[in-house]
């Protein structure tokens, strides 16, 4: 696979390690009084939809930046990358 | 219906086998059913024991596809117990155990062929771990032996000794381990199950669950709506597809396994070997190709087929452990769909919708699973509670921290 | 009689070529292939079939070949399975048969043949399963025996291959005549084009063919093509390069063989594999041919009308002096007219009615409406038996069935090839991926001018795509064919059987059985019959058996669809996938700082991930091990020892907000550690367990130093990014890997502050002024940089002393200078690992990643008040069961006795079975202090157990010991020692 | 002041070697420095650094020199840069920081990294067998830098002259990487 860094242009998958879901980036808050429960889903539970996926990649062999990449996890096909600060930033984190 | 012996084999050739009956019917889907199961590989073995065993006789087994075209017809074929955590080892000698019946079982020769499986270790921490698990497994009452390098020459001379990166140290061997031909596996199943009057429905997928207040009381059909007093879904790497149908979300990634066979060659290796330094395993068939395979491609994914990288990660492993594969050409890869679970570990269990049941998160390792699977499956539809080898593998084992997490590499699937 | 023609073809006859087959000398030319090389040389039975041995000859002129297998070169170099009609003959080429019993004519395992009534589709599953034992021991391995094609030589591969990455905007695959006419167009327009064919001569049909392009030969149009594109900079014209295999994001799989590489003769890769990045592809593989079904179709001597055409064009190869087409459409006619301008008599024998106002004069006869219902001579044909009744004498016999394109490389991500019913064949599905387009008669176009013109369009469509001028029309002058085809699959009064796949042996027969048994998915024909799943993946047979198949269940072919298409297109050697990673080159390897004075030493060294560290150093005499690290040992708690520890991972953390990130990180407090103090660290994941352990160091208000486990280094640190960059982007916090950037030792022992005092520069080592947990940006032997950390994993005074890694190797020859006067002694990971467990550290066998905090008793550092990775998830009931494991200490009871690491324990008087498991030894070492044996282990609720005697049993290595539960701190538990 | 001294050995120090027209050396007279820029102070730490270097700090993939080109700058991540320098012995990370002020922080990089300086004409073909990026001279031209992976080694590539390429590898596994690039002269040509 091919990967659009926003910053690089394309690079070879073999440059990046995958974590998986986006939403790893949307941690819950520990003291809030449901934490137990929000932190359960937050790290075990998935949508793992077939079709459109956003998801965690490092580019680790490249500029070291995490990349939120929109996948079509049937076609492979990428629709979007981002980086995962930005992401992050702009979601209030 | 006919029996299959050596005595059939030889009057149909006479007759130029021009009377071979059909190996199980073709029936449309009947209105209502004791007992539905979605997904025709863990769910056939299911179906076959809860019509044998359990009695249980109504039952249909939707499959949308052909039969044996999810993860039974796409795997390594390879069987073992070997494992660690007592979560799993008894549930999967178990199997080992129905494995080896199952021929006589159900009157079909689906080659169980148990030539044993070797798990290679390369340095001392790993030794340890691998004496660890050895125990577990004659604990467990299944069978290990630690081989050191000695043995090990002498019964795989061709492996690298002398130039290798990551030297053998030794292996841990289960002498029962094996492989079965996995086809076979279906078909047997399936034909065991027809005779005991199993509806197999083929070209069927379920598009939703038929739920009134919490109970679930039949699926919506590319066939048409079909009642059933109980839902069993076991579809693996489709699992979080279906049951986002009736609106859970699991423990579960779907991930791409490549799996690898080269052209036939004259029988080389004794059984199955695992190289503990990179990702690579490898045994051969009955047809004399070497089946082998390696890691996940990593990524979330659907598309039943995978990239080149893992291609060549698996064939650098292969190469680094038996250099004298070089020269054997590969002919087919092909990926299957991994319902990768949080901790490596299956899931077989009631939901908290009345009526509906999983049977899921094989990860890589549900061929082996297939016998014991499907019979706990059958045991769990029957009786509503888990077979007793089965107890472990709970939906909420996450929430209370009771993962069987054999690799400890904790909730991140593609690791497992 | 096969012979040479003494004049033609495009071999070169300046270069003849001596070559070996089955220990018998015969004589090619240079551009001959090893099969045309044999028909030369009227080689007709080269091989014996995979199931019922048949003998079979050369059936193709391609990679599409079922039975031309043969095994290339000897000994070690040996290639099992390799197809004649791909093997570009060379100099003292070497090669025989395969998969016999005996020899090839005389083939005791031919006898399947006669037992093929019994051994029919699926047979095996039927029977031998009585009884069970007999399976392993008997039917299995005589049934193995029997399968199988070729022998691996069971030598490590002597051969090299290397790999490699090309990039291009548009890949042409296929250098027929609609590939070429694409790469010179796309080349015209100034694109980035690489032309790849697997054929060393490119020029596909047009070498096979002799039809006229612009009024000059075929082949002469090929070479001016070829000429132009080797002048262009942007074009890489890749001959002997087949693209086996298409991945995302228009990522293509090509192997290249290399002709210089010749086996033993020079180190040179034999071939390169090659990953190409296209943007946008044209596919112009072409299509392959069929054969039609009749009695013994499947005897030497009978070949597919195009290849014998071929023979006849490309090699000058003469197929006998009788020979006949057998034929359902128009490219068969074409051959019979190649062979009727030779000397050679040839009977026509097409299965359309309708033909009969061709000129048929050229032709001994020309029969319409044929069959052949069978076929004579079982080593080479001899004479050919037709519907009625007919018996006709042939050397040879070309069978034309049609055409199947070529579309795999359109398959392999899933696109669906659709039916073409103008063809009877399977074209690529019009949905393609990443910029891909087909052209030539992969399409099904099957005469020249559409193919030429095709070939343009698509690449000028392509240029016009990627933002290039489009080229102006070329106009090709090529005479008119007809590619008429009436379908026609097998012939059903066949006398004999009918093969369709002729590798696996599967045939008419099989496919109806199949049916009869409910086999009728596609997939399932394949899987029960075997049909397609050969070395040539049914090229030639697959579509012939679904046209049977849809013939019984009633549904036309479209409807069925075909088996998928996956890669290789052609199988690729396991050795060209895996290029150098192999032998030592397998992984990279990472050397200490001080490795070259280890090897000096003479040190014995293990690895531990990628990295080879000093295990142990002997010295003269001592004969084992043990001796070694138990000195080690002795002499770093007596006096001083000195370990090269610089595999640990090393960060760098700067920024203002690093003390709030660390907080954050580890599951302890980090919010008030001075500067010039060192603090250990406990890392967990967010699942709540240990992840890692390591110490962080303030070296100044706003950098800090961690240093993390050998094996964890890369995933703490991209777990570190991870938090820095999505779950708290706002902190100023800047990582940097140092791992490699220092060199660092630890001196411990008692003598190790004196031995300090010695090399560095007026540094007060006091424990007044640095005491246990301080560190120091200090300077060494006359004013170096070095870091100074009082820490200690042996439990003695002991420091970590880290230099720039250039002055690694000094560094530990200094230390040893300065360290004789107290016999300073080198140490290794076996006494580095020993020492920790004398201590009670725990390590990587106490760290699987199913370890809690609790687990290791280390609970209480998880501050409470403060949120941290894994702090919540870390309180889950399953985690802190009361009666869960505990790490605790293990002494034998009697002193004498041992035990090992994986042993398990099991309360006195229980059985030894699961149910009584309690847990699990993890470290074992012999202890040179305490001379006894000593473990550390994980057993349930072993905090209350102290004195507790247990089974340490370990079956798998027929042990049982008894063992007592103590403290793990074996050594110096008040920890006095590295504290003075 | 100590009576014992220490002597630098750097990992493939002093190898230098002929592929026909192409040489392969080990410089060993540069040290790197990793600047980071501090969160917030983006801006600052770009003027300075325009002011300081007589050039812009470098974009995503590229390096600059120092007007008088005593520095190289290669962008390394969004918030960090290295600068590559003659050799200073002792602090070379003090050397940028007294330029640069507190709108960064900064590390020596030196010794991390074992730096290959390759010439001639035939690296693109050598490179092929290797690096998975494009380095056409269109696509990759003088002035770009990037980091890689190659024969599994975290690699940095800079193509700092019309034939020359600079190379960095992390120094432990130096040796396992000069020995991928001398096999790929030796599987590329006559060597």
């Amino acid at each position: 696979m091919i990967i659009d860094h926003p910053l690089l242009g394309p690079r070879d998958a073999a440059e990046f390690v995958y974590l998986g879901d986006a939403r790893l980036i949307n941690r819950p808050d520990w003291a809030s009084l449901d934490a137990d429960q929000e932190f359960y889903e937050y790290l075990y539970l998935r949508d793992n939809p077939e079709g459109q996926h956003k998801e965690l990649w490092y580019h680790e062999q490249g500029d070291r930046s995490w990349l939120v990449v929109t996948r079509n996890t049937f076609t492979h096909e990428i629709i979007n990358v981002e980086l995962a600060r930005e992401v992050a930033q702009n979601s209030g984190r | 219906m006919m029996k299959y012996s050596v005595w059939n084999i030889l009057k149909q050739g006479l007759r130029g086998n021009r009377d071979w009956p059909l190996m199980w019917r073709e029936p449309a889907p009947q209105e209502q059913y004791d007992v539905i199961i979605i997904g025709a590989g863990h769910g056939m073995a299911a179906a076959y024991y809860l019509a044998k065993v359990y009695g249980v006789k109504k039952v249909a087994v939707l499959e949308k596809g052909w039969l044996g075209s999810g993860n039974t017809g796409r795997n390594t074929t390879i069987i073992r117990s070997n494992y660690l955590l007592p979560g799993n080892e008894p549930f999967y000698e178990f199997s080992m155990k129905l494995w080896e019946g199952l021929e006589k079982d159900f009157n079909y020769n689906s080659m169980v062929s148990q030539r044993g499986i070797l798990n290679l270790f390369h340095s001392d921490p790993q030794r340890d771990a691998f004496a660890r698990r050895g125990n577990s497994m004659l604990l467990a009452g299944a069978d290990a032996v630690l081989l050191d390098e000695k043995l090990i020459q002498k019964m795989c001379p061709f492996l690298d000794y002398d130039n290798a990166r990551f030297p053998v140290k030794g292996a841990l061997w289960q002498p029962r381990g094996g492989t079965v031909r996995h086809d076979a596996v279906v078909w047997g199943y399936a034909r065991g199950a027809d005779q005991l009057g199993v509806d197999i429905i083929q070209n069927c997928e379920v598009t939703g669950f038929d739920i009134q207040e919490g109970i679930c009381r039949g699926v919506e059909t590319t066939r048409g709506p079909i009642k059933a007093k109980k839902v069993g879904v076991s579809v693996a790497g489709s699992s979080s597809k279906v049951m986002a149908q009736a609106g859970m979300r699991l423990p579960v990634e779907s991930h791409v396994l490549q799996a690898f066979v080269t052209e036939g060659l004259k029988p080389c290796l004794p059984g199955v070997i695992t190289f503990g330094a990179g990702h690579f395993y490898v045994s051969q068939s009955d047809k004399g190709g070497l089946v082998f395979g390696g890691d996940l491609d990593g990524y979330n994914s659907y598309a039943q087929r995978g990239n080149l990288p893992t291609v060549e990660d698996v064939c650098e492993g292969g190469m680094a452990i038996m250099p004298m594969i070089g020269k054997a050409r590969l002919l087919r890869m092909w990926g299957g769909l991994m319902d990768m679970s949080m901790d490596g570990s299956p899931i077989i269990d009631k939901t908290h919708i009345s009526g509906l049941y999983f049977n899921g998160g094989w990860c890589y390792g549900g061929f082996k699973a297939t016998p014991a699977s499907g019979y706990c499956m059958a045991h769990l539809l029957a009786k509503d509670e888990p077979h007793p080898t089965a107890t472990a593998f709970r939906f909420d084992r996450f929430q209370k921290g009771l993962m069987i997490d054999e690799k400890g590499v904790g909730a991140q699937p593609n690791l497992h | 009689m096969f012979s040479r023609l003494p004049s033609g073809g495009l071999i070169d006859r300046e270069h003849p070529i001596e070559f070996t087959f089955n220990g018998k000398k015969l004589h090619g030319y240079k551009g001959d292939t090893l099969a045309s090389g044999l028909l030369a040389n009227n080689q007709l039975f080269i091989a014996r079939s995979f199931k019922y041995h048949r003998p079979r000859g050369v059936f193709s002129a391609g990679s599409e070949e079922p039975n031309g297998m043969v095994q290339l070169g000897h000994g070690k170099f040996a290639e099992p399975n390799t197809k004649a009609t791909n093997i570009e003959l060379y100099d003292n080429l070497f090669a025989k048969s395969q998969n016999y019993k005996l020899s090839l004519q005389y083939d005791l395992l031919g006898i399947n043949d006669l037992l093929s009534p019994f051994l029919s589709a699926g047979f095996y599953y039927k029977t031998f399963m009585w009884p069970k034992l007999f399976w392993e021991k008997l039917y299995e391995p005589v049934i193995r025996s029997s399968a199988g094609l070729g022998k691996l030589s069971g030598y490590p591969d002597p051969d090299t291959y290397d790999k490699g990455f090309l990039h291009c905007d548009i890949l042409v695959v296929g250098a027929g005549p609609s590939g070429l006419v694409a790469a010179l167009t796309a080349g015209q327009g100034g694109a980035r084009v690489i032309l790849a064919d697997e054929d060393f001569r490119p020029g596909g049909r047009l070498n096979a063919d002799r039809e006229e392009i612009n009024d000059c030969a075929g082949t002469e149009w090929v070479d001016q093509i070829l000429a132009e594109l080797e002048t262009m900079d942007n074009v890489r014209l890749m001959p002997r390069t087949v693209v086996f295999g298409n991945y995302d994001h228009g990522i293509f799989g090509a192997l290249e063989q290399r002709p210089e590489a010749r086996p033993g003769i020079n180190k040179k890769p034999k071939s390169v594999l090659w990953r190409i990045y296209s943007k946008r592809s044209i596919i112009c593989t072409g299509a392959t041919e069929r054969s039609i079904g009749f009695g013994n179709n499947d005897r030497p001597g009978i070949m597919l009308a195009g290849a014998m055409r071929g023979y006849v064009n490309r090699f000058a190869i003469k197929p006998g002096e009788n020979t006949a087409v057998f034929t359902n459409n128009d490219s068969g006619l074409k051959t019979a007219n190649t062979l009727a301008e030779l000397d050679v008599a040839v009977t026509v024998i097409d299965t359309r009615e309708d033909k009969g106002k061709l000129n048929t004069s050229k032709y001994q006869e020309f029969i319409t409406g044929g069959k052949i219902v069978d076929v004579k001579g079982k080593k080479a044909i001899t004479s050919l038996s037709l519907g009625d009744g007919r018996s006709i004498k042939v050397d040879s016999l070309a069978v034309a069935g049609g055409w199947n394109p070529n579309v795999h490389l359109t398959c392999h991500k899933r696109t669906k090839p659709v039916w073409d019913e103008n063809i009877f064949a399977f074209i690529p599905g019009d949905n393609l991926t990443d910029g891909m387009r087909v052209a030539g008669s992969v399409t099904g176009l099957f005469d020249l001018t559409s193919t030429l013109n095709d070939g343009f369009e698509k690449a000028n469509d392509t240029l016009e795509e990627l933002g290039h001028k489009p080229c102006p029309k070329i106009a090709f002058k090529t005479p008119e064919e007809s590619t008429e085809l009436t379908p026609f699959w097998y012939v059903k009064e066949a006398k004999g059987r009918c093969w369709i796949d002729l590798q696996n042996d599967v045939t008419t027969k099989d496919i109806s059985q199949a049916y009869d048994e409910g086999f009728r998915d596609v997939e399932h024909l394949k899987r029960y019959t075997t049909l397609g799943m050969a070395t040539d993946q049914g090229r030639t047979s697959n579509v012939t058996a679904l046209a049977i198949m849809s013939e019984y269940t009633g549904k036309p072919i479209s409807e069925t669809g075909t088996t998928i298409f996956r890669p290789p297109y052609t199988p690729i050697p396991i050795g060209a996938f895996a290029g150098r990673s192999r032998g030592k080159h397998f992984r990279p390897t990472r050397l200490t700082p001080s490795h070259h004075w280890a090897q000096k030493q003479g040190a014995a060294f293990v690895e531990t991930g990628n990295w080879l560290r000093a295990q142990w150093f002997p010295l003269k005499g001592e004969k084992h091990w043990r001796e070694s690290v138990d000195r080690e040992v002795l002499a770093t708690r007596k006096s001083v020892g000195v370990c090269d520890v610089s595999t640990l991972g090393k960060i760098d953390c700067q920024g203002k907000d690093v003390a709030e990130f660390l907080n954050r990180i580890y599951a302890n407090p980090f919010l008030k550690l001075p500067v010039g103090k060192v603090r250990y660290g406990l890392m967990m994941r967010e699942d709540g367990i240990v992840y890692d352990d390591g110490t962080v160091a303030r070296l100044d208000e706003t950098h800090y130093v961690i240093t993390t486990t050998t094996a964890n280094a890369v995933l703490v640190f991209r777990q570190l990014e991870f938090a820095r960059q999505c779950l708290w982007p706002n902190l100023d916090v800047h990582l940097i890997s140092t791992t490699d950037g220092w060199a660092q030792f630890s001196v411990a022992g008692p003598n190790s502050r004196a031995l300090l005092n010695k090399i560095t520069d007026d540094f007060d080592l006091s424990n007044e002024a640095f005491p246990f947990m301080a560190c120091a940006n200090i300077t060494v032997c006359g004013g170096r940089r070095a870091r100074l950390f009082r820490i200690s994993f042996s439990g003695e005074l002991a420091y970590e002393i880290a230099v720039p890694s250039r002055y690694g190797n000094s560094m530990m020859e200094t230390l040893m200078k300065a360290g004789e006067e107290f016999n300073a002694t080198p140490y290794g990971t076996e006494a580095l690992g020993v020492m920790r467990i004398e201590k009670g550290h725990f390590a990587g066998n106490e760290l699987t990643g199913q370890t809690t905090a609790f687990n290791l008793g280390l609970e209480r550092m998880i501050s409470k008040k403060k949120d941290s990775i894994g702090n919540k998830l870390s309180e889950r009931p399953g985690l802190n069961q009361s009666d869960g494991f505990r790490l605790v200490g293990f002494l034998p009871v009697n002193k004498e006795k041992s035990f090992n690491a994986g042993s398990h324990f099991i309360s006195k008087g229980k059985d030894k079975i699961m149910a009584n498991d309690e847990g699990w030894m993890t470290s074992v070492a012999y202890s040179p202090t305490l001379k006894h044996t000593i473990g550390l282990g994980f057993i349930k609720n072993g905090l209350d157990r102290m004195g507790e005697k247990v089974h340490a049993v370990d079956p798998l290595r027929g042990k049982n010991t008894e063992v007592e539960i103590c403290s793990p701190h074996f050594y110096d538990p008040e920890g006095s020692r590295q504290r003075g | 002041m100590a009576e014992f001294k220490i002597e630098p050995f750097p990992f493939l120090w002093g190898k230098e070697r002929y592929f026909g027209d192409n040489y392969l050396e080990i410089i060993s007279d540069q040290s790197i420095v990793s600047m980071a820029i501090t969160r917030g102070d983006e801006e600052k730490f770009s003027t300075q650094f325009t002011n300081i270097f007589g050039n812009p700090p470098p974009k995503p993939g590229k390096f600059v020199n120092s007007i008088d080109n005593d520095y190289k700058f290669l962008w390394m991540s969004p918030d960090q840069i290295f600068a590559l320098f003659k050799r200073e012995n002792l602090y070379p990370e003090t050397k940028i920081q007294k330029l640069m002020g507190d709108s960064g922080f900064y590390t020596d990089q030196t010794d991390n990294w074992c730096q290959i300086k390759l010439t001639g004409p035939h690296l693109i073909q050598v490179f092929e067998r290797i690096c998975p990026l494009d380095l056409n001279r269109q696509k990759f031209p003088v002035g770009n830098c990037a980091r890689t992976i190659m024969e599994h080694l975290s690699t940095i590539i800079v193509h700092d002259s019309e034939e020359g390429f600079l190379v960095l590898s992390p120094s432990s596994s130096s040796e396992s990487f000069l020995e991928a690039i001398e096999q790929s002269f030796i599987n590329t040509g006559d060597y």
